[in-house]
């Protein structure tokens, strides 16, 4: 059956980029999950991740470099009906953007962070993002990467983050059924995805995401959140799943007055009848 | 003529001149006096010197004067700080217990706040000497003070309302002292009494704002506070964003996706929004900014007054694209163009500023109906089909706006330079360009709908004054000062783009005078730039206060 | 004995403010360590806190609202041999400049940044800052605080920042040590301190302060990073003391290529002999 | 008569274009041709389209013109794009194994390439091929591939070799097909070869840059990268920075502290530093800045090339402050601007901008000795003593510029209004009074120190083409063309503040053209506003790509 989320269309990623594999990913979930087109918006920033939504048969506002976090939540605030879903790069979401990442997960809107995190910044051509390895080489950073990587993970459950996930382009399935529980998850949810960029990161490659992740355990109870810090800090190999997970988080668009009131999205509301706020000036 | 009396209050931030004010202007106003208040201030909480200018009168009285008739220095600090302004005419009014001057008047403010039991009440005391010193029905008095303090419980209103009787009998013994006469007018009683940040507020809320967001800074906090405080009522979404960037972008987001959101902020606030601004210059996403002007650069004097950011409101953001920029000169104009600018944006899809000012927002007088039934919320976003294009060419630059979820259609919108659809595109000599062109035509629109500027003064005149913003009132009753027949006043409430006339106005005048609240002339600058017309005779001033009509009247007087 | 950090002049604070007891502990920090005046910078943002620096003898550069550690981390770039202390507020720093937050503790400069946490905007009057606690109402949230406190300590912890201390300046002799270990350790230092705005925040008081803290117990380890995140977590009461370090890091500046050749600050180098690059280019 | 021949290679991103640039330039240049290329390019990193034009030429040749002599596609798309550009003249190369054209001349490149053993050194064989064409000295040729590919081991290396010699060889079949004779001229051989980014970073090390930090954004990057690669050598502290607001600060807390920091950034980047810079004019701490320009709004067309960054460099930051903009025209002006802009934004302590944009950046040619003498580094900065007062009071404006840890006194700078010592203050017509006239008094001496405009052409000239920045080279190679006694081209490598004699020039000419790489005229805009000469003929361009010089022959002849 067909997949109405997909766009027949050139894709301008280079061949073999881990975007390929991500955006199957994505689209399954999408069509697995019966979303209404419609009623789905993507927002990215800027970079080759960046990119996705253009290539899918979406609502999008593909905004600027680091910035899709503000952009998703006034989308949220405008209308809490819409399926919001976040698409970028590691240097995007965490490097440029990165207080809005802070801070968007202390207010806990109902959106999904979908990050591409290839480690490196493409679109750009090579250079070091947040999350690059140390030691890697590159045309800024010509003796490698000294400053000690950015763990998105145990810096989200440090800000209570209500859903904290990790995929990788390399484990599709469970990927793919992150990524739904995300979307189904009602709060913030971010789902940090491993994925190798061939023109620029030679050291993380397709296959060094494959030896060097596991899947966390079905054991594991994502409830806790020291454990999940504990298990987040594990690294070489780096744990793929599901974190953390806080179920008890006031949802920010529910919890704005207006919407206590009513659901209704702003758009169909009509609201200039302020005879009663002058009354209180006289 | 006009009868008017001036009080200036002076003192530490934290001695209460504000609550003073507060309860003063309602007093006053509701009592059938013309009233005029405004105040500057540090950027301090407690300490140093503020004051606060209360002029009362029999007419209507718009625009700050530099007489002071009353002055009440809580501190010496503030005695020192007025030294210069206060002359022979000046009553000094002093408790003596802890302020002695040369030349004033001891009233025992602080013994009479003891009696009742506390030395907090002495404020209220002031605020009922002054009541009664202009013969204040008792009854608006005690309705007052009883509103004003509610919320706080019982025991504080009934304190207060003691306190201030107290201070309306102590007054008595003094009228023979200040002999003060001024006619009332019971209109001025059903008239709307507001300040700068409060037109704005509510033409933003009758333009339809459903939404605003900030990260506080002064002086555009107040808008802030004030749409915080409407929200619970008229259902405002309001957030405080974790910094200016994030403010401009959700504030697009939510435009994009049907809200119609309001942005305040202060000059470096929006420099942090000026990448956000050449966003909404691309996306073609409505936008609403209230850019309260400060003295820069950087922090600068950051409670103080310029109109120092128009430059920066012309040319923020990088790339070419359309925006409005209106600068409201008095209370409806704020009313009617807060409103206004939420239409604009959404028709046009382009960013629309409101600019104030320190001054502007602080400023508080009576004014009679607001242009309430001239403003209503104009929606421009339609239902879309299966084949919606959201960047469709059309002859004007114009396409129908759609909103996700409104229709079927797919609204998709690109930071990138794109396609009809929202696709990104570098197809440079096709649709790319094409799109260049449909942003430039819009220019042509928005020129159309460009407000005429007002002309005050004689038709037929030699010397043309020409203001915008805040001064509007200022050149004003400078002008009705003057009494001069060559004279005339050219007030731009809508400062970019420049209307047509302009040409004509310059054209018919021999000398043309630019006042301006900054330091090299801003607008005059665009004037010349937009016009070709030379524009050297220049009235500027730049320490971080608005002119007085004094100094205007003065500095016109020297130039003409 | 006089303290020549001291600076005699008035000062713009609300009398009762939190922020006099901090100026008390940072001028006895100093003195204490014997710092020479004219290696000592001062770097702030803007806020009652930020204005600190101005009622030391010290040279300081007062930046703007958020962007203290960018500069702090140019002035060490320019010369490492300065002592570079930060001191600003909790909106300043962990809300405008929360993404520098992040990146200077990836970065690992050699600074010291005391951040005086009233929770609360105090030069803005009174409005809420990313560690206000939950339902604090304010004149802009007029229903409550309801996104969840930004938790500095931990998110330090996760970001592997090497020193990480709470102090209180209801702790005058403890947050002293703190400060002086902290200008004293080498590498990235935050010293988040307590403090009552008497003027905006009629919630945590100086008595609020002092019934809701308690001193980290002596036997407490602060080289494990997942005990420290645990510790941190742990609020009402919340504890004092020092939760993290990590020795191991390398620190920023000595480990850019040219302060590994010589030790010299920029401004007494000689740096424009481009005969030999031009050579490249024939 | 100029002899030149002009080779045009275009394929997807990816397929080698960029390497047979790089080769080619050196073996052209090195064999003693005068050589030009310049590229343009999509922003992605596969697929698409981008080309490279190289022209060859007996004399110097410094302009992009758009005749394609030799065309070689590498794609079916690329035909596409180029299929206006071609005409009868264009001889069209294409491996038939892979592309198919009417008229083209089949060369087997790839079947080559598959003999020495993998279709990986058909780039190599082409630049051999080529290289051939034109006579080259084989010897050039494999020292300048043993060069290029010496990193990466000997085995690469010697099978380039052999791959640039099988292409050397080839090409003697075809000698007869296009017979190509262009002297050369052995004087080029010692000649620099520089691109607008190398130029730019060199002057920037010549004018004593220590540090330099950014957040990379095309197509300001290659300068960023090029301070990079000279870091060992030369001990520039390089710091990619978390974001542009980091940059600036930065690059601020490092000038401050003794440093001389450059910050190199494009459009949207440099839009987030618009705070910063109000911080640098009101601390008065020196910056430099390289802005290099693409289009806008947004992300708009990030590969491309627009002059559309000019008002935001004017006006960015809010409040009022002295600033210097350099635009340089060719390499010799990027080499000296770029060093002097260190000593400039040192000694008036102001940030300076030198404006590039994608075509200067991304431009090579040959050129002779760059002015190496006329640039050094100075050093304004003083040992203070214990009086020292950051922000004294000076004739000029200018203090002398301390800083920490160089002697006894305390270097105290401040954003906020501050006094001499650089402490807040808020007396406002006093010192904060005085601390504004000082900064105002700054913008004489920068006046002072401009740069004039050159003239080219006639002396007494009717007609005045007026440019800036990038368009340099192209409009004086259309000035040669078009050999009109009426005409002259006054150029401007300082945009502002714009030179006394501005003036003068405009009185003297009938006609002023202004021509820009931009929709509005931006600097056109300047020019009225400063001078209040109209400037209605405005020759612009803005599609993304620069002007060619036959395209300015025919809009400049067309609006004569
Ligand atoms: C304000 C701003 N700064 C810089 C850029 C340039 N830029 C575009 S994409 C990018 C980095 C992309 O890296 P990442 O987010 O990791 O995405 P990737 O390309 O790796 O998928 C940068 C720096 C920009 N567009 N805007
Ligand atoms: C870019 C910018 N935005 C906003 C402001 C206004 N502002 C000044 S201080 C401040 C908050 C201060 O809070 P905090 O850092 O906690 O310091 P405190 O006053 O509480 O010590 C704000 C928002 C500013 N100066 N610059
Ligand atoms: S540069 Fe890297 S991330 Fe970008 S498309 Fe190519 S492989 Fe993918
Ligand atoms: S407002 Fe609060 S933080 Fe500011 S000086 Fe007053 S008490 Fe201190
Ligand atoms: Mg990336
Ligand atoms: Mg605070």
């Amino acid at each position: 059956m067909e997949n109405m989320f997909e766009r027949q269309c050139e894709i301008a990623w280079c061949p073999g980029c881990g975007n390929f594999g991500l955006r199957k990913i994505v689209l399954s979930a999408l069509k697995e999950l019966n979303l209404d087109q419609r009623n789905t918006v993507f927002v990215s920033g800027i970079g080759q991740a960046a990119k996705a939504p253009q290539y899918m048969n979406v609502h999008y506002f593909n905004g600027l470099h680091g910035r899709a976090l503000p952009a998703a939540t006034g989308i949220k605030i405008a209308n809490p009906d819409l399926t919001v879903i976040v698409e970028s790069g590691d240097g995007d979401m965490y490097g440029e953007g990165g207080n809005h990442f802070l801070h968007t997960i202390r207010r806990n809107p109902d959106i999904t962070v979908i990050v591409h995190n290839n480690m490196v910044y493409g679109l750009t051509k090579g250079q070091a993002s947040p999350t690059s390895q140390k030691n890697m080489v590159t045309p800024i950073q010509v003796e490698g990467v000294f400053e000690t990587p950015l763990n998105p993970l145990s810096l989200a459950i440090a800000l209570d983050a209500s859903f904290v996930a990790r995929g990788s382009v390399g484990e599709p399935e469970l990927t793919k059924e992150l990524i739904k529980n995300a979307i189904l998850h009602k709060g913030f949810a971010l789902v940090d995805v491993f994925q190798a960029c061939v023109s620029f990161n030679k050291i993380n490659t397709h296959k060094w995401f494959k030896e060097n992740t596991y899947k966390i355990d079905e054991t594991y109870n994502p409830e806790d959140k020291i454990k999940a810090f504990e298990l987040a800090l594990k690294e070489y190999p780096f744990p793929l799943g599901l974190f953390y997970i806080n179920k008890n988080k006031v949802v920010f668009e529910e919890n704005l007055p207006l919407y206590k009131k009513s659901k209704e999205p702003l758009y169909k509301r009509k609201n200039d009848n302020i005879k009663d706020l002058l009354i209180l000036k006289k | 003529m006009q009868n008017k009396l001036s009080i200036v209050l002076a003192g530490e931030a934290g001695q209460g001149i504000q609550s003073v004010e507060n309860l003063l202007v309602l007093i006053f106003k509701k009592d059938g006096y013309n009233i005029f208040a405004t105040k500057e201030y540090m950027s301090r909480i407690r300490g140093g010197v503020n004051s606060t200018t209360i002029i009362i009168s029999d007419k209507p009285i718009i625009a700050w004067h530099e007489d002071i008739d009353l002055f009440l220095p809580f501190s010496y600090e503030a005695i020192n700080r007025f030294k210069d302004k206060i002359n022979y005419s000046t009553r000094i009014i002093v408790d003596k217990k802890y302020i002695n001057y040369e030349n004033s008047i001891d009233i025992p403010f602080n013994k009479t706040a003891e009696e009742i039991g506390s030395t907090i009440f002495s404020n209220t005391i002031i605020a009922g000497f002054l009541a009664s010193l202009f013969n204040v029905n008792i009854e608006i008095l005690k309705k007052t003070i009883f509103d004003v303090f509610a919320k706080k419980g019982k025991e504080i209103v009934d304190k207060n309302i003691i306190a201030a009787v107290r201070g309306y009998d102590l007054a008595k013994n003094y009228f023979e002292i200040f002999k003060i006469n001024i006619q009332k007018d019971k209109k001025v009683a059903e008239q709307f009494l507001l300040n700068g940040a409060d037109a704005i507020s509510l033409g933003a809320v009758a333009g339809g704002c459903n939404a605003c967001f900030a990260y506080p800074m002064t002086p555009s906090t107040s808008v802030f506070t004030n749409m915080a405080l409407y929200s619970k009522k008229y259902d405002i979404a309001i957030e405080q964003v974790e910094d200016e960037i994030g403010v401009i972008n959700m504030a697009l987001g939510c435009w994009y996706a049907g809200g119609r959101a309001l942005v305040t902020t202060s000059g470096g606030g929006f420099a942090l929004m000026t990448e956000g601004l050449s966003l909404s210059g691309m996306t073609e996403t409505p936008v609403v900014i209230h850019l309260a002007q400060r003295p820069g650069p950087a922090t600068g004097l950051p409670t103080r007054t310029e109109q120092g950011d128009l430059n920066l409101a012309l040319y923020a953001g990088h790339g070419v694209f359309p925006r409005i920029i209106y600068a409201p000169g008095n209370l409806q104009q704020a009313f009617y163009l807060s409103a206004l600018a939420f239409n604009m944006a959404d028709k046009y899809q382009i960013p629309v500023f409101i600019m104030s000012d320190q001054y502007f927002i602080d400023t508080y007088y009576n004014t009679e109906e607001l242009p309430l039934n001239s403003v209503k919320s104009e929606n421009y976003f339609v239902k879309t089909d299966i084949n919606y294009k959201r960047y469709k060419i059309t002859e004007d630059g114009i396409s129908l706006r759609g909103i996700p979820g409104y229709g079927d259609g797919l609204i998709a919108v690109d930071s990138d330079e794109h396609d009809e659809d929202g696709r990104i595109t570098e197809d440079l000599n096709g649709i790319s360009l094409q799109m260049k062109n449909k942003r430039l035509k819009k220019f042509i629109k928005i020129k159309e709908a460009t407000l005429e500027p007002v002309l005050y003064g004689q038709r037929e005149y030699k010397i043309l004054l020409i203001g915008w913003g805040s001064t509007h009132n200022i050149i004003l009753s400078a002008l009705e000062n003057i009494k001069n027949n060559d004279l005339a006043f050219l007030f731009f409430s809508q400062v970019y783009p420049l209307h047509e006339k302009t040409k004509d106005y310059l054209r018919n005048a021999v000398k043309v005078i630019v006042i301006e609240n900054n330091a090299t002339g801003q607008f005059a600058d665009l004037i010349t730039k937009e016009t070709g017309f030379e524009t050297k005779y220049r009235i500027l001033k730049y320490n971080g206060l608005q002119f007085t009509v004094e100094e205007l009247v003065k500095k016109i007087t020297e130039m003409i």
